[in-house]
């Protein structure tokens, strides 16, 4: 099995996987904080070699099978496509993003934290990569495992129990994905898990019918969208910041991913029956997200909130069927994760300096901090999509293709547009604008180190924002691919 | 000349860039010098552009730069168009822009360093954005200079964002924006979906293929953008509260550009609009209530801003009067002389502000017709060129709207004139009350009374020649044959919808008949209002009746704050505190708790008594073998 | 029979060693040894050379199935000595002959591997009982510990005339004790075989705990000195499990269609009353008994289904199963309370046992990259693959949802709370290193079934 | 109706009736004897089926030791008495309901099994030489195993009886 | 004599012992109680030895059909002989400790 070292997919693995075993084991609080940061930057370090292969010649380098469970038809099969590209750039960037946006902050028992935070990144890897259905479940609950301990160990006073439920809701909700995992297995001529055998599978509409919600409601739980969502604001208010960020950033992409990978080309018919169930559910999930946001106090709530709006566009958008949208919904699911990193980041500093999160109580700050405000204003803006920044080329397709499929769907979900800009401007008045109060005089503005990863953030947002055509490269053949899925 | 148009939005961003990232470092007369001066660079270019554009026989140009959006099903580039309407564009907003940027060296001179180049910098991104809106060859990049000139109003109009209610100002501006801009993108979608693209030059043509009824919608919609940016019912009550930001912003973006884009965006698409069944009557009702609307508010205004903001929304109203019946070039005409003399009217309030000390309220005032002579002088003459007396610029460019409305409908045209009646009576009334009579204000504020600098006053002088000559442009048919120099310039652009509409039949001598009496109209109403206000003496009675309703601008924002505000805190509310808790999450717990409420029922089966344990078996014994034997 | 007759010899042994030796720990080295010397010698058979050419008249038949879990069942029961045998000695003073009764319990489970007639079933079980009717009542001066015995006894002795009862309707039904001969098909279904098969169901679910005649399984674990449950609740439920599949296999394999349904009905109950039970207890001994239920239910899919799968799975179950119990008895062990709480701050003061204990933990709530992922995957497989009665599937879920609510109350104890003192007992590092190898092996079985399923294709 | 036939219907008679008494009697004393009489009136049934080892066996085992421990027992624990205490009337109610429809149920499961005679008086496998040739020569093996039964309960017997 | 005889005797002897194991609360007596059942069930192999080897006689007048059963009940006795030590040794533990017998008072262990 170790001698894997030969190809991405595999390494993309192992690395945090090995880095995340070995901080188990580096006591020293400094020294495991490097470590990880550097375990962290040497996957993103690979990832980036890897972009320099992606042609076909080099598919072998992008594509691995081993031998695993013979005997039940799953082999370790890992490949390295756009989709997946995509994904694990983000997973790639962004543990680096978070950990050293948080590198001041001390954590107790401080190795288990990166232990356990890198085999998250271990986990999420597997997901985006694998495409045996079995290995691709492994890795489904593999990425949740430590991110429940995370979550539950260190974070606010409720931790456990949100962490709990969010646990029990998404391994209920996986346990039907893994019925219907089976099912289709048991239907496949040759018995087996492997990703091609699941696309040429042969389901009647029936079967297809309920497998199609089999796999839904674990992958609508995951992502989260209306009314699959109650876990989300509490664990997103509950966690220690750099886990919520991998909650939001990277883990909901999970359910999407699952989704056009495993669940579109899977059950076409079934797809195009309930489409309208699904993008109802997730445009009726947008603009009640963004109302509840409205009233929110807790930055984290809010953020939390608006996570599940964006979140429920992306999965209207893939129910379209269409190029645009789906097309649009992949980028944006590495744009919604590099903004939401952005704000969670800045949630984070303000808490670290003020030990409070209430919008109430906050303001002002652009006075003290201004190079944090713009910072922020700018990742604010690029949230609620506003052009030139890289939210505005998802959405914008996202509309479209959501548009082609139903105007007045559009329309609707369009009014989380307006609702979005309200919420979130009030935050950054609220928080920024205004006079500072007891509790803000004392604010300091942002240090190198986290201004670094906050203009990187904001570099990002700017370059997909003005040239996203590297990003459409990067996901056009995986998009044609489940599409032909329905062109019959 | 035209290959380098990227030039053009080019240096404000550069501008943006340097004053955005250097505002700790640089000083104030380096970023306010660097600021206009990219500005400058560009005019400069558009007038290289506009030179090559006003030769007889040039044709659009497409400019593209990159692919933005580049899928199998639509391909959006990055591109400009280079074209008589948006040559004329970039030359107001490079032009007045330039002007601005100029008396804002001055008038922003009290703020801190860093806030200075962070006003400098905002001016540029906003002037960039600007000139995207109007080079962008295809309705996104036009979309995306739309809701960047929304994101520039925004932070300008809380530019100084310590003070509450301007931020909410600039929310509301920025939400309401949002709004109009929603429509925009259905229009957008609704284009993509119609014809794959968005490009200009692919959709116009292919107007004439097009359902009635799809047309009808898209430019309903677009029209909703344009009634969001241009401060049209029923999204106009944000302009009057933006006025919270500087004045050189509201002389630049809530009078002279930012405000126009939605008449240059129908212009844009004036094929459209010519040919959609519904909607141009549409845009004239809306236009014409909204000028009628905000005339009446103007009337009753106290604060110098506001009521230029108010006529600001009127004259919008009136432009779009002019789209809606067909007079594309007269919108642009007024638009051109719009921006001349409603830029010059608010620098000159905001030279009046600069003296008073940041004093906005009229009724503080009089009397300073003396200390400011350059500025009163100026000002009349903006008054009298947006009152429409002849041979002002007013007078040319809303004539040639109000008679393509009387050759429309007459009703159209008398309510127009209306409404320009009420833009002299309250143009005079700001006047007689600023500048006539005596000082009302404080005794300080007397003694500091002085004449602005000269980066203030020559901005307004250039701006007043204007508002004098621009008139000259557009010389209607019944003074001098051929003499609408601006007509045949923008007539290409509008070359396929003056084909398809019918022609004007107005006798000449019904025309000079209608201008005389209008005229004189205006003449008897700014004598009036010169009248009553020169001598205005404050009185402390409460207004009452109508012109209560008046003060208080028909109480429209306390009924959306009853009707839409209200409601969706209400309904966010009830989603938070009941759907969300009760209902979803209730269901969710509630699973949790029925199932350990059945553990601690089910465990009173573990009574601890053997007797009863054998019992249960010997039932499901029995229970088994009737399920077995007789079960089937 | 290797394992046979060398387990009821060693148990003569033990019993020996006892008056013989009067060091304790050298008499768990004996049985340690002779536990090894059953590892052996089943392989041996397993690998063809059988000790004793004894003609069993076709009435123990030795086939890969029942060799494999031999294997199993000794492996678990080594591990089980080498983690808890020291604890033999707490219980009373007698340790030898716990050792001596446990060695006839794996005669038993031996016999029960292998029968092919029901005279030899009914010893088998027999054989299994009575030393654990013993075990559990070896506490003698605590009451809890009688009690247990007693119930256990009462009970045991109460089913075993159901299953009586059942052996006697179908001889009269079939004229044949032997599984082969009664395995004829729905042609021969008379009232009186149905209502055998019915009564061998009841009493084979009661050994199996499965519900509703589970109910001595909660009160005896509960009573029973500890690590005698540990045993109790996992080789010899196993053995139960083995002599159940293979009973209605070899037996009435060919009328499954008409048990079918009483075989969902009490795999239903078994895992609703299992695990929902076992949501609200409050001590972690008696939560292992109901979560002990709790998993019989699940292997019940495999009788229901009774495919080649099902019984792969079963066996590959009762591996996960009992090593994962096996080590959390054992961690339970050396804790000083048994109640949740008693868990408090594990993490921080005995990290090995906090990280083993939750390995054991996740593997018996099925999670992935543990043993209890497969076996469970196995039992939904099979299932499955009937093609009947999907509800059953879909319950089983439910019911692994719920499982894992009071699993992780543990893991929530053991690292998100604190406590002042050390919750458990000082433990050698013999014990810790014995607590990692079997939480490896639970991993390795977790990332690899095949190493223990492809024996079974030999 | 022949002797064989009225002897049946006597001990079938004795049998239940004895089996009811010691469900209802009282004092357990009086059960074991009521115990007792069922087995005689078993016994009985095994002669008439010709299975005489069996009806020693189950008069010599039963009777004569199993029984003779129970007694043993209850009068060591000083039982005689009337000591047990009164009943729960709706676990009594319970209980015979529960009996009572398990015999109904299974008696009328097969009450329309096909009538076979059981032979009586006659056949010879009931006699202990033949059963002693089927039990050493088939049934050898159960018999060894069975003494690894005796074995565990011996020492059970032993580790609950000891003294600490 | 007809098999349904014995069945009828044998079923209502085995049912009066589950009753018998229902109703009464001396453990002593449930236990006899449980004897009885066994008992039931050994006339009813019984018979049905007998019965088989009636059927089988037609065949085969030699066979040894039926032996089995017989041998059977033998060792049903024998197993209830050890489980009859062994519960009275258990009975007589648990009655050192509490002084009495009745299981009602075996509910230390519930819920």
């Amino acid at each position: 099995m170790f001698a894997a070292f030969d190809n991405f997919p595999a390494l993309l693995i192992w690395l945090p996987l090995i880095g995340g075993l070995i901080s188990f084991f580096i006591k020293d609080e400094r020294s495991v904080k490097a470590w990880a940061m550097l375990s962290s930057l040497l996957t993103l370090a690979l990832f980036a070699v890897s972009l320099l292969y992606t042609d076909d010649k080099n598919y072998i380098l992008n594509s691995v099978s081993y031998v695993w469970l013979p005997e039940l038809g799953s082999s370790f099969s890992l490949l390295l496509d756009g989709m997946s590209r995509i994904l694990c750039l983000l997973t790639a960037i962004a543990f680096p993003l978070i950990f050293a946006s948080t590198y001041s902050n001390s954590y107790k028992k401080a190795n288990a934290f990166y232990g356990l935070m890198l085999l998250t990144q271990c986990g999420l890897m597997g997901v985006f990569l694998s495409v045996d259905a079995l290995v691709f479940y492994f890795f489904w609950e593999l990425a949740l495992i430590p991110a429940y301990f995370l979550a539950s160990q260190w974070g606010g006073e409720k931790r456990v129990q949100a962490a709990f439920k969010f646990f029990i809701y998404t391994f209920a909700g996986s346990l039907f994905l893994l019925i219907g995992i089976i099912y289709v297995y048991l239907k496949t001529p040759e018995q087996s898990f492997s990703l091609v055998s699941f696309y040429n599978v042969q389901l009647s509409a029936p079967e297809q019918m309920w497998l199609f919600w089999m796999f839904f409601v674990a992958f609508a739980i995951k992502m989260p969208i209306f009314p699959f969502h109650t876990w989300q604001p509490d664990v997103y208010e509950q966690s220690p910041t750099a886990v919520t960020m991998v909650l939001s950033g990277i883990m909901v992409k999970m359910g999407l991913f699952a989704a056009i990978r495993w669940l579109l080309p899977i059950f076409p018919d079934a797809v195009k029956h309930y489409d309208n169930v699904v993008i109802g559910l997730a445009v009726v999930g947008m603009l009640y997200a963004s109302c509840i946001a409205l009233v929110q106090d807790d930055l984290k709530r809010l953020i939390a909130y608006s996570s599940i709006a964006h979140i429920g566009l992306m999965a209207a958008s893939l129910f379209t069927i269409n190029q645009l949208s789906m097309q649009g919904a992949l980028i944006q699911m590495f744009n919604h994760g590099v903004n939401i990193i952005g704000l969670w980041i800045v949630v984070y500093l303000i808490e670290k300096q003020t030990g409070i999160r209430k919008i109430s109580q906050l303001g002002g700050l652009a006075q003290k901090a201004p190079t944090l405000a713009i910072l922020l204003v700018v990742i604010a803006l690029a949230n609620i999509a506003l052009p030139l920044t890289n939210a505005f080329v998802g959405e914008f397709m996202m509309f479209a293709g959501l548009y082609k499929f139903s105007a007045w769907y559009a329309a609707a979900a369009g009014l989380s547009i307006i609702l979005a800009a309200i919420y979130t401007l009030n935050m950054v008045k609220n928080v920024f604008y205004g006079n500072l109060n007891a509790i803000t005089a004392g604010f300091k503005d942002i240090v190198l180190h986290e201004r670094v990863v906050l203009v990187m953030i904001v570099v990002m947002i700017f370059i997909v924002g003005v040239y996203p055509e590297p990003m459409f490269n990067m996901i056009r053949s995986a998009s044609e691919l489940v599409i032909g899925k329905f062109i019959k | 000349m035209t290959k380098l148009t990227y030039l053009i939005p080019l240096f404000p961003l550069i501008g943006f860039l340097v004053n955005g990232l250097g505002r700790r470092v640089l000083p104030k007369s380096f970023s306010g010098a660097f600021g206009s001066l990219t500005i400058l660079a560009s005019f400069i270019l558009s007038i290289l552009i506009f030179m090559e554009v006003r030769v007889e026989g040039f044709t659009a140009q497409q400019i593209r730069l990159f692919s933005f959006i580049n899928t199998a099903s639509l391909n959006i580039p990055f591109a400009f168009q280079i074209d008589q309407l948006s040559s004329l564009f970039l030359l107001i907003i490079t032009g007045v822009g330039f002007l601005i940027h100029v008396y804002s060296t001055a008038y922003m001179k009290e703020e801190e360093s860093d806030h200075y180049a962070r006003y400098f910098a905002y001016l540029n991104l906003f002037v960039f954005s600007m000139l995207l809106l109007v080079l962008g060859a295809n309705y996104v990049i036009m979309f995306i200079g739309w809701e960047g000139v929304g994101l520039c109003s925004y932070l300008l109009i809380g530019y100084w964002f310590k003070n509450g209610d301007y931020n909410n100002a600039a929310k509301k501006a920025f939400v309401m924006n949002r709004i109009g801009d929603l429509g925009f993108l259905l229009a957008v979608f609704w284009m993509i979906g119609q014809y794959g693209t968005t490009n200009f030059s692919d959709i116009f043509p292919r107007a004439n293929d097009t359902a009635p009824a799809v047309l009808t919608g898209i430019t309903l919609l677009l029209f909703v953008g344009a009634t969001g940016k241009s401060a049209q019912i029923p999204l106009y009550t944000w302009l009057p509260d933006a006025m919270a930001g500087p004045t050189p912003v509201s002389a630049l973006i809530h009078a002279a550009t930012m405000v126009t884009a939605g008449i240059y965006m129908i212009a844009r698409s004036n094929i459209l609009y010519t040919l959609a069944p519904v909607t141009p009557s549409i845009v004239a009702i809306i236009g014409l209530a909204t000028s009628i609307l905000a005339a009446t508010i103007a009337i009753q205004q106290n604060d110098i801003k506001k009521v230029l903001a108010y006529s600001t929304v009127s004259q919008l109203g009136l432009m779009f009067l002019g789209l809606g019946v067909g007079a594309y070039t007269g919108a642009v005409f007024h638009v051109m002389t719009h921006a001349f003399f409603k830029a010059l009217l608010f620098l000159g309030a905001g030279s009046v502000i600069h003296a008073m000390h940041h004093e906005q309220d009229i009724r503080n005032m009089g009397g300073l017709k003396k200390h400011l002579p350059i500025t009163h002088l100026t000002f009349l003459i903006g008054c009298i060129a947006i009152a429409g007396i002849p041979p002002f610029s007013g007078f040319f460019s809303k004539d040639e709207i109000l008679m393509g409305a009387f050759a429309h409908s007459p009703v159209l045209y008398f309510i127009g004139t209306f409404s320009a009646l009420l833009t002299a009576f309250y143009m005079f009334r700001l006047y007689a009350m600023t500048f006539l009579g005596t000082f009302r204000g404080t005794h300080e504020q007397e003694h500091h009374l002085h004449e602005s600098p000269a980066a203030i006053t020559i901005p307004l002088v250039i701006l007043a020649l204007l508002a004098v000559v621009a008139g000259f442009l557009g010389i209607p048919e019944v003074f001098a044959k051929d003499a609408h120099w601006l007509q045949h310039f923008l007539a290409p652009v509008f070359a396929d919808s003056t084909a398809r509409q019918e022609a004007h039949a107005i006798s000449h001598s019904t025309e000079y008949a209608l201008m005389g009496g209008t005229v004189l109209a205006i003449l008897v109403i700014m004598f009036y209002a010169l009248k009553k206000f020169g001598n205005y003496a404050r009185s402390e009675e409460p207004v009452t009746g109508f012109a209560k309703l008046l003060s208080n601008k028909w109480y429209v924002d306390e009924i959306y704050e009853a009707v839409i505000n209200k409601p969706l805190k209400g309904l966010s509310v009830f989603f938070n505190n009941v759907i969300e808790r009760s209902a979803i999450d209730g269901i969710v717990n509630g699973t949790g708790k029925f199932i350990q409420y059945s553990s601690r029922q089910l465990r009173w089966l573990q009574s601890g008594q053997v007797g009863s344990y054998i019992l249960i078996m010997v039932v499901a014994t029995v229970v088994f073998f009737i399920i077995q034997i007789f079960g089937k | 029979m290797n394992a046979i007759i060398l387990s009821a010899v060693w148990g003569v042994v033990m019993m020996y060693t006892g008056i013989v030796m009067k060091n304790k720990s050298s008499v768990k080295y004996v049985a340690i040894l002779g536990v090894l010397l059953l590892i052996v010698a089943n392989w041996l058979e397993f690998a063809g050379t059988s000790f004793f050419a004894i003609d069993t008249k076709g009435m123990l038949a030795f086939g890969t199935f029942g060799l494999l879990f031999n294997t199993v069942a000794f492996v678990s029961t080594l591990i089980f000595f080498l983690l808890s045998g020291s604890d033999f000695e707490q219980v009373g003073k007698n340790p030898a002959d716990y050792f001596a009764l446990i060695f006839f319990v794996l005669c038993g489970v031996a016999i029960v591997s292998s029968f092919q007639s029901l005279l030899l079933l009914f010893i088998g079980i027999e054989i299994i009982s009575i030393p654990l009717y013993i075990l559990a009542g070896a506490d003698k001066r605590n009451l809890k510990s009688n009690e247990a015995s007693l119930k256990y006894f009462l009970m045991g002795s109460f089913s075993t005339g159901l299953m009586l009862m059942g052996i006697t309707l179908l001889y009269g039904g079939t004229g044949t004790f032997y599984l082969s001969g009664m395995n004829l098909g729905g042609v021969a279904m008379t009232p009186m075989v149905a209502l055998g098969i019915v009564l061998m169901m009841i009493s084979m679910a009661f050994k199996a705990s499965a519900a509703p005649f589970h109910f001595w399984t909660p009160d005896v674990y509960d009573g029973s000195p500890t690590v005698f449950t540990s045993f109790m609740a996992t080789v010899v439920k196993a053995a139960v499990f083995i002599g159940f599949i293979r009973l209605f296999e070899g037996g009435f394999g060919k009328m499954q269609t008409s048990w079918q349904l009483l075989a969902a009905i009490i795999t239903a109950t078994t895992l609703v009353i299992g695990n929902v039970t076992a949501v609200f207890q409050q001590s972690v001994k008696r939560m292992l008994a109901y979560s002990s239920i709790a998993q019989a239910g699940f292997m019940m899919l495999a009788i229901f289904a009774l495919n080649n799968t099902g019984k792969q799975g079963l066996l590959l179950y009762t591996a996960a199963y009992s090593l994962a119990t096996i080590g959390m008895f054992a961690v339970l062990i050396k804790m000083k309370d048994y109640t949740f709480d008693g868990f408090n701050g594990l993490a921080k003061h005995e990290p090995v046992l906090a990280v083993t204990s939750t390995i054991f933990l996740l593997s018996l709530a099925g999670i992935p990259l543990t043993a209890g992922f497969f076996s469970k995957y196995f039992m939904l497989v099979s299932a499955m693959k009937t093609g009947q009665m999907f509800w059953l599937v879909i319950l089983g879920i439910i019911c692994a949802a719920i499982s894992v609510y009071y699993y992780f109350r543990v893991i929530q104890s053991m690292y998100f709370k604190d406590a002042e003192q050390a919750p458990s007992v000082e433990v050698s590092s013999g014990f810790k290193t014995m607590l990692v190898i079997t939480a490896a092996i639970v991993i390795i079985l977790g990332i690899k079934p095949g190493l223990l399923l492809n024996l079974m294709s030999i | 109706m022949s002797i064989t036939e009225i002897l049946f219907w006597f001990l079938t008679a004795l049998a239940l009736l004895s089996a009811l008494m010691v469900v209802f009697s009282k004092n357990p004393v009086h059960s074991v004897l009521w115990l007792i009489a069922v087995f005689f009136a078993i016994s009985g049934h095994y002669i008439i089926l010709n299975a005489q080892f069996l009806a020693v066996v189950n008069l010599i085992v039963y009777a004569g030791a199993i029984m003779v421990l129970f007694l043993f027992v209850i009068m060591l624990m000083n039982l005689n008495a009337e000591t047990e205490p009164q009943k729960n009337r709706w676990l009594w109610w319970a209980g015979t309901i529960a009996g009572g429809s398990l015999m109904l149920v299974i008696i009328a499961a097969l009450k329309n099994t096909e009538t076979q005679m059981a032979q009586i008086r006659r056949g010879d496998i009931g006699l202990i030489q033949n059963l002693g040739k089927v039990l050493f020569n088939d049934y050898v093996l159960p018999f060894e195993i069975s003494s690894v039964l005796f074995l565990s309960a011996m020492v059970g017997a032993v580790v609950i009886g000891k003294k600490d | 004599m007809p098999i349904n005889y014995y069945i009828f005797l044998a079923v209502a002897l085995f049912s009066i012992g589950v009753m018998g194991v229902l109703t009464r609360r001396n453990a002593i007596i449930v236990f006899m109680c449980i004897e009885l059942m066994l008992n039931a069930v050994n006339l009813l192999l019984v018979a049905f030895s007998k019965m088989h080897h009636a059927t089988a006689l037609a065949v085969d007048a030699k066979t040894m059909v039926g032996a089995e059963a017989q041998l059977f009940v033998f060792f049903i006795m024998v197993v209830a002989a050890a489980e009859v030590s062994v519960g009275l040794a258990i009975i007589v533990m648990m009655y050192r400790n509490i002084h009495s017998v009745d299981i009602n008072f075996l509910n230390r262990l519930k819920h």
